[in-house]
């Protein structure tokens, strides 16, 4: 299964929700302002470290170079897409689950 | 493969429509093939065809408009939500239709996979 | 090629699992009303459908909604549609779709709230239980 | 005293609009006065004359239209967020008007409060 | 100064950072999705059954009613006002900051 | 009367505290790049004005914004307008408007950023001196 997050970790608890209810192995695509959560040395960092254990963790790459996010401040073992390894991984899992 | 697309926001306001269309865009590009868009929620906005954004910023409506001509996508506006919000014929952008929510559950089983894109 | 535009997709002798996610609390945003109405409508096309309230979305089902004082519609009585929709799947023996109508437990407790808080009967399932159920869908619509 | 109000979001898909109203109805009631509301963001799309709501809810932007009537409030939608959003004379409500965001801030320093409505 | 507050402190940090900027004596207002923050027996409780002795804290009773929460249900100390109350708070106080 | 509702309203000679608090990510909403416009529009008014970035605010003014790739418009350009707005308000001295562009210290080290990170120059203020600043306001708006 494949789960999208769009929202900053900092204000919403969707990233939260998602890791609650992901399956071990499941890939999480990280969009929009949930790019944030993809990021070294913040408050949330250490979450997402733990996470890439249980899951594939992805990030889009445009929505880190419009919020000026350098791709070398990701955390290791992200990995960073673009709209086309987004549709790819679509089409890898079965199903989606956008956590709005 | 066959996917479908909703989208919960309206143009601007939330991103949502944006990565859409960009997803849209990349799934075509890819060989796949696009079954439907299904506008929801606030989404139904995107059809407003009198949207004058500034010269400098994207058209997110035209935008659609342009992406479903060359690419033959249904675009289609949910009636209900857009009748409570005042999207009508008289301002509906070319290229989308106003139809109802059925449209939206014969994606999820007529497509193989349907992505959602909101707030 | 013009009618794949207004044509209909062929939807005829396809049955999936369809789950709605409900994570969003009634009133202060429309999405709890409006993803109503996809329920409603996915109904008759006889897929197995999961309805889900986690989250804020446990308040949607909370007893004793009473909007008047606020002006908007209170759309908790629709609710009982669900209901019905579930029993009629469970006892007409021409249909055998399947209904399910889940409130996840660590959210309902997290807000203190117990089955007997809601409108309509849901099975309790916990995360783990949720997330099995979740992995089975074909399809999840949110809002 | 004199209240300004600013709304932030649209009609229907956050409360926004609707706390604003019940807000704005319950100061006139007070004797208050309110000097205008000023509709910027997705607020914008509170003015859409087209708006058909089902008939058992309410009419949000009706229901702005009557308030303004019966009390001579001025309803403001920002220019600028509104052409970007397609919110026209052609589709606006009785008792809205479209004018600059200078106006808003026209709220604030003449205002004894200035009010936020929004997601 | 009077301070409003939306969002479900469950969901958001919006809640959160109102406490954290607003002055010893100030208003807090909860409408709309924010009423669950007033209410006994949730895990947000405790952080509203402290915030009551450095703050006023009000709450909408419309809200309330319209989600089903019952007014007795409303943390001690925490008061129940309708859409007038409001009004006055608004007037009594200099200055209202929205925590959208 | 029905001048009131085309008229403007008296401003003449009214000097207040406008806050504009900015707490939302750019680009994921609209909020970001639409109270960029107020802020403008209000410096022709020669009001005393505090931009404040707190919580995910702070990200707008992060530097090396690069949008194209998404198709939305980078407005982290107009910044820099609101440090010409400052400092021609400290320069002039027929205008005695105060400016202050301030982050939240703890919303900034939350998000591991620095000073050093944003387009603008800004005054780091924590929580407690934001308050004091915050309490001195007329006008507070926000998105």
């Amino acid at each position: 299964m494949l789960h999208t997050v769009n929202k900053s970790p900092f204000e919403r608890t969707n990233l939260k929700s998602c890791l609650r209810l992901a399956g071990k192995g499941d890939a999480i695509m990280l969009i929009e302002d949930a790019v944030y959560a993809a990021v070294q040395g913040t408050a949330v960092a250490d979450t997402m470290a733990g996470a890439k254990d249980d899951f594939q963790v992805y990030v889009m790459g445009p929505d880190l170079d419009a919020r000026g996010i350098s791709r070398d401040s990701v955390i290791d073992g992200i990995n960073v897409v673009g709209y086309d390894g987004f549709v790819d991984l679509v089409v890898e899992h079965e199903t989606s689950q956008a956590w709005l | 493969m066959k996917i479908g697309i909703l989208v919960n926001e309206g143009p601007f306001n939330h991103q949502a429509s944006d990565s859409a269309y960009q997803f849209t865009k990349a799934a075509i590009e890819k060989g796949h093939q696009v079954l439907r868009v299904f506008f929801y929620y606030d989404g139904v906005n995107n059809a407003n065809k009198l949207a004058e954004p500034q010269s400098d910023d994207r058209n997110v409506s035209k935008r659609w408009t342009e992406l479903a001509k060359q690419h033959r996508i249904d675009l289609v506006v949910c009636i209900a939500a857009a009748l409570r919000r005042g999207i009508k014929e008289d301002i509906l952008a070319d290229g989308f239709r106003i139809s109802g929510l059925g449209q939206l559950i014969e994606i999820g089983i007529a497509a193989d996979r349907t992505v959602v894109f909101g707030d | 090629m013009e009618d794949e535009f207004q044509g209909t997709l062929e939807t005829e002798g396809v049955r999936k699992n369809f789950m709605f996610l409900n994570r969003k609390a009634p009133y202060g945003s429309i999405y709890a009303q409006e993803i109503q109405e996809m329920v409603l409508i996915s109904a008759a096309f006889e897929q197995n459908t999961a309805v889900v309230f986690m989250d804020d979305g446990v308040y949607q089902i909370k007893k004793g909604q009473d909007t008047s004082a606020t002006g908007m519609k209170n759309f908790s009585p629709t609710y009982g549609i669900f209901q019905m929709e579930k029993e009629d799947a469970e006892e007409d023996e021409d249909v055998d779709v399947v209904w399910h109508i889940v409130v996840e437990k660590e959210s309902m407790e997290a807000r203190g709230l117990t089955p007997e808080d809601f409108v309509i009967d849901v099975e309790v399932m916990d995360a783990a239980e949720l997330q099995k159920l979740m992995a089975e869908q074909d399809v999840i619509l949110t809002g």
